[in-house]
């Protein structure tokens, strides 16, 4: 507990780097931590599928010795918990094994997958923005609108998206539409709580100045909330992205199961490929890691242009 | 603005009241029932605006309710108008009725869902988000490391991760709580670094003079500061942590819970009983956001935001 | 929309009631019971006066100010400006008010954080610039304009934001203790230069200070108040003429003035703390 | 060409070949139909997708379709071209059962819901097992995709088909002697499965009760084609399935065991068989199905006019 | 962990060298070129001095009691405390610094302000007690322990500010125009209360103000600084005795001081924009 504790004496310039610095220091810690990641995971993976490896031994009369139980753990057709080598054997097949066109093609459907993501993700967070600007506008929309949002959110989507989309395609919206309305359903909630608190932050001082200009309310939105709501949006933003997949995931479900990578992932569990669950799985989290990333990236920039990232 | 300037009043009004007429008129034009809707809708925003310009605590509570009423009687009429068949969507009377008639099984699928399943695992994941983000501002390393490897794993989509957390957890609440945890992770870790981060520059230099430790500086000063963003992540989550719980159901459970009788009731097109138990899980998961946000207003009272 | 130049009105006050309060009180309540920040103020402020307030520490004048710039209400008594009510006053954009603190956003630099009211006000683009470069200038700030309110010294963003408040024309400047971070050298500058754009536009300047020099060098009136409840306890006519040389401080009148200034100032701080 | 939509109950596999036979050898364009093929999944309920009007016609289990019936979606069986169940439960020797009647107490049981869970109820019924657990009853779970609860142990037996879920506990490395089997067939409880259903006011309108009758002759022409090329017709499968995750082996497999299963069918419902259905749903004691005959829930004027 | 009094040393100045800087300077990287803050500055305070700092706004005096507190590096030359770095003496809790803005936390009440120091510090509760009563009445403002921040105003906020860097025993004190918001009466007598304190506990004390009087007033010496590159012009050892009643301030000696300071300030103001 002696030593230097609080990071204002790493003063502003130094945290000012180029992209290449930062992903050159990022590198080390980063992979760091994988490695010790797939070092549990092979453990777990032993561990999990141990047991069967065993039983089938014994249905079979024998035993097995150490390295036969280690080598049959790791190259399981169906294991418990496929080895972390599986999974990237599965993943590189799945991106380059086969053309983009490809049903097999994990590029092929995790662009399904995206596209819907990002439509919902642009509706949902749109809706969001502006519920929560009307929102700190009028008084009516705060009573009444807000208590029905936090409503809206907890009715388990998975259950009214069968209707949801049938209801769509009883009116001939169908495609790509129904998912990114789904996934836009979960996204707009977190922009909506995060942009209504945001656009409440900025000091009360800064609103009498505001005040004493007798700027109307679209000015003080644009010069002074929208400005110092951005630490909030963006956080807000990386959930909601994260959100917007997981519903476009979910939103497949019922679509009819065809496209995308939560097709993938629902065929791959029916049909008990924990291999191929778990590399849609981590596609789709690549995915999200990669969507997540680039809005921190936007959001750096973003805040640093404005002299707000210090 | 001050908390001692009134709002100001309306300006909009007749702006208001004319726009909705003319929205009514030209629903009318296209189709009488339609037109009957957008009447019904505009006179219950009309009257949430009269209640919001005469204000007081009863306006306050009473705008809410009427916009819910108004959205149920465009339901309940919409559905009566279009004849729409009940397993598509049954009318909120019907909801109701078959809420009163099944509200000890509804409250014990609740039981199961939301205090075991969702509750465990909002406590569960939003403490291990919070130390996560405490460890992460603690270590520039990890900061680099795991903050990465964190989007990734916690941008997990639930339906991938419900079955196999079914397979390592079992059928019964357990599993769903750990989907829970996994669910509210992200959006709690997200929001708790950024409040980390949220702290201004010259109270950070004063507990340098002051020189105070790592977790007293911690204690005393980014806790506190990043309550704000922190119930951001809490408010979101607790919407979150019950759909996850519920739909966590539709890969394996026992015999009871939100999503068990959701799911088995739309195979038997029992419809009324899916809007039945949805109607309980907004119910509650509406109660469980008004006692964190109440929380909020008791804990981060001298936050601008909460002064206006 | 340029607003026009407000016409000249060169030394004749005290003119018509610009600022009129009646019996005003303001009471907040808090947790352990109300404060009475203003009781029973009348004051009468005539077109293009320059009233100082000055008083002890936590007495009432920056939320009296704030009451004439309508950010508070008075919960007793009457106040207009302009004949209208403060509110209406400020939709009228009759207000230039420098913040004890001064509140920069941030986000914007020393140049973008002037302009943001006459952004506001809708002033185009070459008269704003034009304008940034002005009172950059008679604040001593020329170089600075690209820089972020952080990088600047307290006092700096003091001047900036007293540039802010100037660089439109408000009839009605508000100012609480806008020099209270500065040296004396530049004090003394910008009290000149404020005396001289106060003879130039006849504004209606309210002006918080600790300094009673400053007090009285600068007004035609200064306001004396006390704490708890805040009342308005002495109000000095300034017999300085209105052109004021720096050394008019040196006068015999002005340090008489001086006196009764600190007396009452003296005397609010033994008044009690009800 | 005549449009229509057909929605399959459950995702793209052998277990719905004819269909895509009949489309992929032009047996539906020699109709002269142009058949759009909506595969489910997990959450569908082709009976609601037929209310929406999201299908013309649906593949549904009779079971399921008579219960929407009861409950006022007034449905009806056009063709039955599944003449025997493949619905059987699924238990490891170890468990020590060997005789239902005897043995189930105690046990748990993977059930699968969403409208599925009715032969296994009404077999419960006659055998007098209470389903809400208990040393007397079984305890049952809610069975998500896989066969997991059975190679986890989680469960003593769980529910599977003789085409799909069987062969994947085969699969996972269990051999036929680990395993005992109870076919609902052997058991006298099997209700039928896989037949083709429309709404009366389809069957009303005589342009699609023609189309209907098209259908039904070509689907049936590539049942029995698939039946004789299993091989192909597992292929034709592999190449609609969208996921691509399907493998050659298992669907091959499947395509053996559903042409087992539609062997004895025509597609014309034999009476008798719908009557066994009934009797069996009717059976169930207190809580039965379905709680009266049903009336008009199925024609033969679909399959008279197409296999004359 | 409750901390010794330090002992006392009664006017025994200048004593060994508590801060010595041997050209330290310090350069801001901004946008358009780097800003030089400190340039090559030489100093020794030694232990029980008032060292005051004077210049105009911007000169790098903050900056410089910054770089003494640790809270930022010099870019060239040397800085030692006490023997040790800045950053050494910054954990054996040498520091006790009043900020230019009060930087109070408003999730604390004025009372919890204070306190928190003497928490970090692990002072005792009883023992914490005592010394906020003690500083907020010293600062006069016993009664408003209970209230937060925002429900004060400026200059109580201030107070409150200087109360909290006064609650425990830093042996250095750093303050940073700590009087700048208050009135004159207030300001007198925190002035005499501050030097009681610092004849009482000989502390060694670094003071920015732009009050000339009131450097002259309390220091034994002050620093004359000027701007761009800020740099130090004149170092005015004060011939006034320790013990200084309020009268001093007629005295010929202390006027010839104020001239002394005043002519080096304008000095300052005059010298070149690099
Ligand atoms: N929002 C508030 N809530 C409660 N009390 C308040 C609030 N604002 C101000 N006060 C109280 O009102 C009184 C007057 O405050 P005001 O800010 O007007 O003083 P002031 O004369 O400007 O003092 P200073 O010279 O220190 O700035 C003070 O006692 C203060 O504590
Ligand atoms: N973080 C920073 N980045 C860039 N420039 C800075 C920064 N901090 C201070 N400066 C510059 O350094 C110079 C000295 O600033 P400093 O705050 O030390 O002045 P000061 O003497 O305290 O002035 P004042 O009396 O106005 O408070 C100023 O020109 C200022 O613009
Ligand atoms: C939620 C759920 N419901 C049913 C099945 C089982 N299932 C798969 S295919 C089929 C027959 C109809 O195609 C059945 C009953 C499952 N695995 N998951
Ligand atoms: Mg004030
Ligand atoms: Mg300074």
């Amino acid at each position: 507990m002696t030593e230097t504790t609080v990071s204002t004496l790493t003063p502003p310039r130094a945290a000012r780097r180029g992209w290449a610095g930062q992903a050159g220091r990022s590198a080390l810690p980063v992979l760091t931590v994988l490695a010790a990641i797939v070092v549990a995971w092979y453990l777990a993976a032993v561990w999990m599928n141990a047991p069967w490896v065993r039983d089938q031994a014994a249905r079979a009369g024998e035993t097995v010795t150490t390295g036969q139980l280690l080598r049959a753990t790791m190259a399981q057709e169906r294991p418990v918990l496929p080895a972390p080598h599986q999974v990237a054997a599965a993943l590189w097949e799945g991106v380059t094994g086969q053309s983009v066109t490809s049903k097999r093609s994990l590029v092929r459907h995790g662009w399904i997958t995206l596209s819907a993501t990002l439509a919902g993700f642009a509706l949902g967070s749109a809706a969001g923005i502006l519920l929560a600007v009307g929102i700190v506008h009028s008084r009516v929309m705060d009573l009444s609108i807000m208590p029905w949002a936090v409503a809206s959110q907890t009715i388990p989507i998975l259950a009214i998206a069968p209707m949801v989309i049938v209801v769509l395609a009883s009116v001939g919206v169908t495609g790509l539409l129904p998912k990114a309305l789904i996934s836009a359903w979960l996204s707009f909630f977190p922009v909506l709580v995060g942009m209504v608190k945001g656009l409440r932050a900025p000091d009360p001082m800064q609103f009498d100045l505001m005040r004493s200009w007798n700027a109307n309310g679209g000015q003080v939105l644009r010069f002074l909330r929208f400005p110092s709501s951005l630490p909030w949006l963006f956080a807000s933003l990386k959930v909601a992205i994260a959100a917007a997949l997981v519903g476009t995931i979910v939103g497949e479900l019922p679509a009819g199961a065809t496209q995308g990578l939560g097709a993938r992932l629902l065929s791959g569990s029916y049909y008990g490929q924990t291999i191929q669950i778990w590399s849609a799985l981590f596609a789709a989290a690549i995915l999200a890691a990669g969507l997540v990333w680039l809005i921190g990236a936007v959001a750096r920039l973003t805040l640093r242009r404005m002299g707000l990232a210090r | 603005m001050s908390a001692a300037v009134a709002p100001e009043a309306p300006r909009s009004d007749r702006a208001a009241l004319a726009f909705w007429a003319g929205l009514v008129a030209l629903a009318l034009l296209w189709d009488a029932r339609l037109g009957a809707l957008a009447a019904l809708w505009a006179a219950g925003w009309l009257t949430n605006g009269l209640l919001a310009w005469w204000g007081g605590p009863t306006g306050r509570t009473a705008i809410p309710l009427v916009f819910g009423a108004t959205l149920l009687a465009l339901w309940e009429v919409a559905v009566r108008l279009y004849a729409v068949p009940s397993v598509i969507l049954p009318a909120p009377s019907a909801i109701g009725a078959r809420f009163a008639a099944d509200l000890p099984m509804i409250l014990s699928d609740l039981w199961q869902t939301l205090v075991k399943g969702a509750l465990t695992g909002w406590l569960l994941g939003a403490a291990l988000a919070v130390l996560t983000a405490i460890a992460i501002d603690r270590s520039p390393f990890l900061q680099r490391g795991l903050l990465p490897i964190g989007n990734f794993v916690a941008a997990l989509p639930i339906v991938g991760i419900a079955p196999i957390l079914v397979m390592w957890f079992g059928f019964d609440w357990q599993s769903k709580a750990a989907v829970v945890v996994v669910m509210v992770f992200f959006p709690i870790l997200v929001n708790m670094v950024a409040g980390l981060a949220a702290t201004d520059a010259l109270q950070r230099d004063q507990v340098a003079t002051w020189n105070a430790g790592y977790w007293q500086a911690l204690g005393k000063l980014r806790l506190p500061a990043a309550m704000p963003f922190l119930f951001n992540g809490l408010k979101i989550t607790t919407t979150l942590a019950l759909i996850g719980a519920i739909v966590a159901e539709f890969f394996g459970s026992p015999t009871r819970g939100m999503g068990f009788r959701i799911s088995t009731a739309v195979g038997q097109m029992d419809l009324p009983l899916v809007w039945a138990e949805i109607l309980m899980a907004a119910l509650a998961g509406s109660a469980f956001y008004a006692i964190v946000a109440l929380a909020e207003r008791r804990v981060t009272f001298w936050h601008p935001s909460q002064r206006q | 929309m340029n607003r026009p130049e407000p016409a000249l009105h060169l030394s004749q006050a005290p003119a018509a009631p610009v600022i009129e309060a009646r019996g005003v009180s303001l009471t907040f309540p808090t947790a352990d019971g109300p404060v009475h920040a203003l009781k029973d103020v009348n004051l009468s402020i005539g077109q293009g006066e320059f009233v100082s307030f000055i008083g002890p520490s936590g007495c009432g004048k920056t939320t009296f100010l704030r009451t004439i710039a309508a950010l508070e209400r008075p919960t007793a008594g009457t106040l207009t400006v302009n004949g209208m009510t403060p509110d209406q006053a400020r939709r009228a954009r009759a207000y230039g008010y420098v913040f004890q603190a001064p509140g920069l956003y941030p986000w914007r630099t020393i140049a973008g954080n002037i302009s943001l009211p006459l952004e506001i006000m809708g002033f185009d683009k070459a008269d704003r610039e034009a304008r940034i470069a002005r009172v950059l200038e008679l604040v001593e700030l020329g170089q600075f304009g690209s820089r972020y309110p952080w990088q600047l010294s307290g006092g700096m963003q003091q001047r900036a934001s007293i540039a802010r408040a100037l660089a439109f024309d408000a009839d009605i400047l508000l100012m609480d203790e806008p020099f209270g971070a500065l040296d004396e050298i530049v004090r003394d500058r910008l009290n000149e230069a404020l005396l001289a754009l106060w003879a130039r536009t006849g504004r209606t300047i309210g002006f918080v200070t600790h300094s009673i020099p400053e007090a009285v060098y600068l007004s035609t009136r200064i306001v004396v108040m006390s704490p708890r409840p805040g009342r308005i306890t002495d109000v000095i006519e300034s017999p300085l003429p209105r052109e004021r040389p720096l050394e008019i401080r040196d006068s015999k009148i002005f340090a008489e003035l001086s006196h009764r200034v600190r007396e009452g100032l003296r005397a609010g701080h033994g008044a009690g703390d009800d | 060409a005549d449009p229509l939509t057909l929605q399959l109950k459950w995702v793209t596999q052998a277990q719905f070949a004819g269909y895509y036979v009949a489309k992929d050898k032009g047996f539906y364009e020699e109709e002269n139909l142009d058949v759009t093929i909506r595969p489910g999944g997990p959450d569908i309920a082709p009976t609601q997708v037929l209310a929406g009007g999201g299908a013309d016609v649906t593949v549904e289990w009779m079971p399921a379709a008579l219960a929407a019936r009861e409950k006022g979606l007034p449905i009806v069986n056009i063709a039955q071209p599944f003449k025997s169940s493949g619905m059987m439960l699924t238990c490891l020797k170890e468990t020590g059962i060997t005789n239902p009647a005897t043995d189930f107490k105690g046990k748990t049981l993977g059930v699968w819901f969403f409208g599925n869970e009715y032969p296994f109820l009404s077999w419960m019924n006659t055998l007098g097992l209470s389903t809400d657990g208990g040393p007397e009853g079984v305890t049952v779970l809610k069975q998500g995709f896989n066969v997991d609860p059975l190679l986890q142990k989680q469960a003593d037996c769980i529910s599977t088909m003789t085409y799909n879920e069987y062969g994947q506990v085969l699969d996972a490395g269990i051999s036929p002697e680990d395993l005992v089997t109870f076919k609902y067939e052997d058991q006298g409880v099997a209700t039928l499965e896989d037949g083709l259903y429309a709404l009366e006011e389809t069957l009303a309108d005589p342009a699609m009760a023609d189309r209907l009758v098209r259908f039904v002759r070509a689907s049936m022409k590539g049942w029995k084609y698939a039946e004789e090329n299993p091989e192909e017709a597992a292929q034709i499968v592999l190449e609609n399935d969208e996921t691509g995750a399907q493998t050659e082996a298992h669907q091959t497999r499947m395509m053996e065991e559903v042409a087992k299963l539609t062997a004895g069918s025509n597609g014309t419902l034999d009476e008798a068989d719908y009557q066994r259905t009934v009797d069996t749903l009717l059976s169930g004691g207190s809580d039965p199905v379905i709680s009266a005959a049903p009336e008009g829930a199925w024609t033969h004027a679909i399959t008279d006019v197409a296999l004359q």
